[in-house]
């Protein structure tokens, strides 16, 4: 298997922006990756592409990823868009590694990019209204929001977390994004007022979930030993892994973990040789507050069921031992859906790089970061781990 | 129209939803319900019908807010606000995804009785679609 | 790079479903395709999966792999949605020919599937009037038909081509489905009454293009290493490429020639080490007719615009020197969108295998089969060249 | 509402496309119309705003038979039957692929000249879309 690295990474502010188009996004997501690609690369060199998307509203069905290929100036290259719901980008991502490592493609760019700001909420509603299985869960009149609502309820019932644990992770996270110019929620939110939020979907409250947003991201991958012909601080794909899971959460055995998470990690960790404890920091798919909690421990952070009070010892703050979503997270930083795997891995890769983009939020000493990505509600997972090049 | 229930979808496993008729596994005996095309303890892919009693317990559920729920539902938060939805363990075994009807969400608890009942669901494309409920037993 | 076999094929009927379900039609396609493994495969033993839809009526907008693995009965593998348009399952082989090629991943399938009768036919036209550059393409009236009729008489202009020409393919291959038991349309077509046919979108007529179509087909691929462990006529992957090109027709420099056609076949020859005149039959993507003849050119068949020449000449005929669409092709045997292209792997595998569904239809004495599959209008091509294990 | 032109892209791109604004690379000159962020000949990513003459010549053309156009375009099949699509090549280089209007099927080919002129397309979403169509000089 042919090693693999990032060359650079770029992603847009994640934000509302209904002035701006697709191909507008994604051609400064390009450009901003091109750019930090230190000693030059040519678009046209560019082979293969895997663009994730869940194109919300519809607007370009079919052939959506030459479509970005022409935005970004890469023309010809062999491109497709990968859906796997909000792990869209994860899996561009993990088969962008493939490419490379199949020794077919030298070069390879993996994207992702959502517009959720062109349609009127309630379209958005009806996009967005599910992401489980249509049928069964749509006809039960549950949102997105209320499928995590039912897990975290029975996480409650079956180890005792609390509420107020669920709300930590919304509040670590939303205070993180006041430190990242590319966020899209920069107010700092206290854990009182937090706590106080109206009811989203109960034990959920508004505090507790990530927004409508859009943006675009795109990572340059190339072969390991062509690396250094592009940049003296390139990053290892030292780990992939992805998998699936029941669509459905009702015909999941347990609704308190993702399994698909722990096949995904456990495949990312064996490729990296390494284990959970060596991940020093980690970007993980927090679309609802409960949903970070679950990840510490499918992950294997921590110990089954003791996420509550893993989050409660401050390990996973900003200057805990462990920081997850430093970032702000998919609830601050903002999940424009197909460009949220991608842009984790730009976040990853910059603080690898100790390119941070201000100093007050750029980790130290970090060895190993880990990046989750959720499709639906644990349907897909693609986990990857990278490490900078010493 | 986007992600939604279609009208052919609707109709194509009404039966079952209505019915509340599981696959039994014809190799090793196992209830799927949902249906499914493949039995998860077997792989089998051969089912018999049988209809469940439609009794069972709450599982675990959400009191969805207002204006949250998928947009068909519009006409009706706007007449009631919440929507409440659960997961109720069937006595046979399986677990679905289900509104729950006549109750009051502070009364919602994890395993609560409750029974199949066939309600309303919303209007959609000049059609009244009609579903399973789950409400409690003894309301 | 690790060699690449398949080791079984299946697919449905190709027709108009109303009644079936996504999950009924995939799960069909799967367990033919299990059945064909001559030594059997377990289906938890695979690891990634593939899938190709454009997912007409977007049912299941997210998370759609995940939901057809359950109908496979393989929950768990590490699976994801592959969007090229017409291309989709193209994409799907190539990404899964990778996967294995990697070396991270032992056994996958391909699948693809488009379930297109569940819409009224004013919505499947709210779907499928545009394939290629919505905004453009779109507000200026034309509906697919016509973007293939634009460049056919392109063709007309610049090379003399004759409207019989065109006519002459989709003659053919409607009269070879006659042999083919899973295609959809099976109803002799004589060459005079095509010509009657009424416009479509003129120089095109009805008769000159495929329908609407329910249909699902999957591919099985493993180590080429491991291939005897589960069938003694494995086929081999000795070719894969993939390209993309402008969305819109107006951008390209020329409309009588799809360059991705020609990026992608030259990749797949080159791997192959072979030339276009070593392929003994090939599945082209024949959409509309015109496609076909585009093909000719494009993957070398003929000279540039010789390609009336060439099909009047009887070479692509099933007892010609290179039959072309033996199966029927989109236009006969059916072209439910995302299961076009794996279901074209079907057909060369079987043919290869000597396993065709009628002896009437079986090609004797073949080594290279080739599949040509297009996305839109051309902007996204994958090709892909198989041979038999002798 | 699945495939359409939205609001928002019809009105992200209205001056381009009713005052056929080209963007010129600032660092090679290469037209491009229909605009795109990225110079296909040198890579540039900065134009600026060129309004074209409007004038060009047919490149390619369909006759697109009743109810085969968008859905957005049933009333005016209803009423015209055929819709007329063709590409036209700009005096000053670029192609587009545009509505003709005002000219017979039967008149139409490769060569013949065409002017921009302002016309109705359809009624969606209850605003009238306005669009420019390519019409025969001297009709
Ligand atoms: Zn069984
Ligand atoms: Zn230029």
């Amino acid at each position: 298997m042919v090693d693999v690295a990032v060359i650079g990474v770029g992603q847009t502010r994640y934000g509302m922006f209904p002035e701006r188009t697709l191909k507008d996004l994604f051609h400064e997501a390009a450009i901003n990756a091109l750019n930090d690609v230190d000693k030059g690369l040519d678009p046209q060199d560019v082979e293969e592409a895997f663009i994730g998307t869940l194109s919300t509203g519809g607007a370009q069905l079919g052939n959506f990823a030459p479509l970005m290929m022409e935005a970004a100036g890469m023309i010809g290259a062999s491109a497709r868009h990968i859906e796997n719901a909000c792990a869209s980008s994860g899996f561009a991502m993990r088969d962008a590694v493939a490419a490379i490592a199949s020794g077919r493609t030298n070069i390879a760019v993996a994207g992702g990019i959502e517009k959720m700001s062109d349609l009127p909420r309630e379209k958005n509603r009806l996009w967005l209204g599910i992401s489980g299985d249509v049928e069964w869960e749509r006809l039960a009149g549950t949102n997105f929001a209320g499928i995590y609502a039912m897990m975290a309820r029975r996480h409650m019932h079956e180890f005792g977390t609390e509420k107020k644990h669920i709300t930590m992770a919304a509040v670590k996270n939303r205070n993180n994004a006041l430190a990242n110019p590319k966020a899209q929620f920069r107010a700092a939110l206290e854990f009182d007022r937090a706590m106080k939020a109206p009811n989203l979907a109960s034990p959920l409250t508004f505090s507790d979930a990530c927004g409508i947003t859009d943006g675009a991201s795109m990572v340059i991958l190339c072969r390991a030993d062509m690396a250094k012909n592009f940049t003296d601080q390139p990053v290892l794909v030292v780990g992939s892994g992805g998998a699936s899971d029941y669509v459905a959460i009702h015909d999941r055995p347990s609704m308190t973990t993702l399994e698909g998470t722990k096949r995904a990690a456990k495949q990312a960790y064996s490729m990296a040789g390494i284990t959970a404890d060596d991940i020093d920091f980690a970007e993980v798919h927090d679309c609802f507050a409960i949903a970070e909690l679950l990840a510490y421990e499918d992950l294997g952070f921590c110990e089954k069921g003791d996420a509550g009070k893993y989050i409660e010892s401050g390990a996973t703050a900003r200057d805990g031992k462990r920081p997850v979503n430093n970032s702000g997270g998919l609830i601050a930083k903002g999940h424009p859906i197909g460009s949220t795997g991608t842009g984790q891995i730009c976040e990853v890769v910059n603080q690898l790089r100790g390119r941070a983009d201000t100093a007050e939020r750029q980790l130290q000493n970090v060895g190993y970061g880990l990046t989750q990505n959720v499709g639906g509600s644990g349907a897909a997972v693609a986990v990857h781990v990278l490490k900078a090049v010493e | 129209m986007t992600s939604y229930v279609s009208l052919p979808m609707y109709g194509a496993n009404i039966d079952e939803r209505m019915r509340l008729i599981a696959g039994k596994c014809k190799s090793c005996g196992q209830l799927a319900y949902p249906q499914r095309p493949v039995c998860t303890k077997c792989g089998g892919d051969q089912f018999d019908d049988t209809p469940l009693s439609g009794n069972g317990t709450l599982y675990t559920y959400s009191v969805v807010a207002g204006n949250g729920a998928p947009s068909e539902f519009d006409d009706e938060q706007t007449m009631t606000g919440d929507v409440l939805c659960g997961v109720v363990e069937l006595k046979e075994g399986p677990r679905v995804m289900v509104r729950l009807a006549d109750v009051d969400p502070e009364q919602l608890h994890i395993g609560m009785k409750l029974r199949a009942v066939i309600r309303r669901l919303y209007d959609q494309e000049g059609f009244l679609r009609y579903g399973t409920k789950f409400e409690p037993v003894g309301s």
